[in-house]
């Protein structure tokens, strides 16, 4: 790859280079040319082959160490290199994975709210809730999407599936328990009209 | 805070504060909306008084209490003339400066001079103390922190071919998690959460799921009477509830026909 | 650092300098010395010291990339580089959460004068503290209760948590902005009363 960028790719240009790195880092999810072009203003937009001669250069840099830049279908992302998969799967014997406290909320209002779209669990928890967050929980088969709401943009109603349930051993969600916080809030809203 | 309207009510303030009155020239006026914003960009008694004594460049350790009590005063006044719930603190405050002017005035007593403290003391040492740590909160604040200015390097490990095990979560984690949310939107009050049973949550659901893709069913469709009249309850709840959130519709094509249920059309893409 | 390593500390180990990178990226939390030495089998535990010096060899590696190694109150993780943020913070549509000035001098209270009770807070503050506060810094996991004050009521006693420093990127309260020195009084007779 390095020898190719000497003959027709541009130079590598530094500053592009260190820039594309700390995006492929910071991304939660691969990242394509075009999402990494989009990151610039309008008018600073590289070209398509400034980034890759850039992804290139990084994939060289990475040659020696413990993880390395790869290509997905969905675009560039740093992985861990699978000769150190025996110490990754210690670490995660030794140190399961958490959920941040945000998915939880997420999940929680889902659970005790559903159907709800994206935008009500934004509203009830008074911050964005990332996409990320919520394929997790798609992914995990904690949610499902039962239908779209017949508003502008189709929001998909999300609800628990079986297998949440399952997973918390419950065979309804009436199991769930009862939040005595919401029956407060409930009396307090009756006495307010 | 508004530079603007600070500099306003400053003006103001000065205006008033050499004045035993409080009626505000024609020109000077400034609507309550705007005294009460002011007052909001204040954390408390202390902040409004460390406000008075930079605005005027007096040395805090020395602080003239019969000149600062007076501009206090005028604030609260002010304050409590366009009849502002004023918190507790303020008028705590005014009573605590009026009494050590008070005591300022009275003779000492020669015999407890040594072991009488200055009576300004204990308040400007609070004033010193707040203003520290309101400074700290300043610094604090440029630190760079985490979502704004730090951001942690993270790599994809599901390719190196190792069981990730899925995070764990009990029960009550969800339960205190939806307990933090509660206390929140409790504290934002617009918000609101609904308390049907979670029964007809979960039926709501089903009925959405048995809906998308599907043209209508009618309603009889969606009472299970094999669960007996409380599956019936739920069921009807259910489907008042959609109806109530507008996510269904309720459709009968003649008088005294049969009802039937849909997935509401958008007005916009229907 | 790398001096260092030459004279007193063990050479550094390729092998377990990998090891080390492959577990603090995968890990997506800070990791300490001890957890770093957890992951190992009990019979091939590294000593600190190796750890140490892996980590040391680790910072040099990164010294001009886009991202490091850096050390915060529950251990090193890697991150990007500050003069990076402004082109990462474009990655996300989300703004940054924004702190309100309660909320930063209560916490600031805390850290600088812990262990504290709710009622020192509020005498410094000047004002009533409100329980949704504590209750925000409690779920953030930005306080704990260390003990509880032995006086009437048995009040909580709120301390800082590693977290706290992690989210601000300190690795000791030591670090923190040194508070600003108190005046002596000089309290003069009242001029005009």
């Amino acid at each position: 790859m390095a020898e190719q960028s000497s003959v027709a790719v541009p130079q590598v240009n530094i500053k592009m280079k260190r820039i594309v790195e700390a995006l492929l880092f910071a991304a939660e999810q691969p990242m394509s040319v075009a999402q990494l072009q989009a990151v610039f203003p309008e008018l600073e937009m590289p070209e398509r082959v400034v980034i890759e001669a850039a992804v290139d250069a990084l994939c060289e840099d990475y040659k020696n160490q413990a993880i390395g830049l790869h290509q997905v279908a969905s675009g560039y992302r740093f992985q861990v290199k699978t000769d150190m998969a025996p110490w990754v799967a210690r670490l995660f014997a030794e140190k399961p994975p958490k959920y941040s406290r945000a998915l939880l909320e997420t999940i929680a209002i889902i659970a005790y709210q559903q159907p709800v779209t994206r935008g009500d669990i934004e509203e009830i928890r008074g911050v964005s809730v990332s996409s990320n967050m919520i394929n997790t929980l798609l992914d995990r088969e904690w949610i499902k999407v039962v239908a779209h709401k017949e508003t502008p943009g189709r929001p998909a109603l999300y609800a628990t599936t079986a297998q949440f349930l399952d997973y918390f051993n419950l065979d309804s969600l009436a199991a769930m328990p009862p939040l005595q916080e919401l029956q407060a809030l409930a009396l307090k809203g009756e006495m307010e009209i | 805070m508004s530079d603007g309207l600070v500099a306003n009510v400053g003006t103001v303030t000065a205006m008033v504060a050499g004045r035993p009155y409080l009626n505000f020239p024609d020109d000077l006026y400034i609507p309550p909306e705007a005294l009460e914003v002011f007052l909001a960009t204040f954390e408390g008694p202390l902040d409004l008084l460390l406000y008075l004594i930079r605005k005027q460049n007096l040395d805090i350790v020395n602080i003239p209490i019969a000149q600062i009590t007076k501009q206090y005063m005028v604030y609260i006044e002010v304050m409590s003339n366009f009849q502002f719930e004023l918190a507790a603190e303020y008028l705590l405050m005014a009573a605590l400066l009026a009494e050590i002017k008070s005591r300022m005035l009275l003779p000492k007593r020669i015999s407890t001079e040594d072991d009488e403290e200055d009576p300004r003391a204990v308040l400007v040492r609070r004033l010193q103390e707040y203003e520290r740590i309101k400074k700290a909160a300043e610094a604090l604040d440029e630190l760079p922190r985490m979502e704004r200015d730090i951001f942690i390097a993270t790599v994809d490990t599901s390719k190196v071919n190792v069981h990730k095990p899925k995070p764990e979560v009990q029960l009550q984690d969800i339960v205190s998690a939806l307990q933090g949310v509660l206390r929140r939107v409790d504290q934002l009050s617009h918000h609101t959460i609904t308390k049907e049973a979670l029964s007809v949550r979960e039926r709501m659901a089903a009925i959405m799921a048995k809906l998308e893709g599907s043209d209508s069913f009618l309603f009889a469709r969606f009472f299970t009477h094999q669960e007996g009249r409380a599956g019936v309850v739920i069921a009807f709840l259910a489907i008042l509830e959609l109806s109530k959130a507008e996510l269904i519709e309720i459709l009968q094509a003649e008088p005294f026909g049969e009802l039937r249920i849909r997935a509401r059309l958008g007005i916009g893409n229907g």
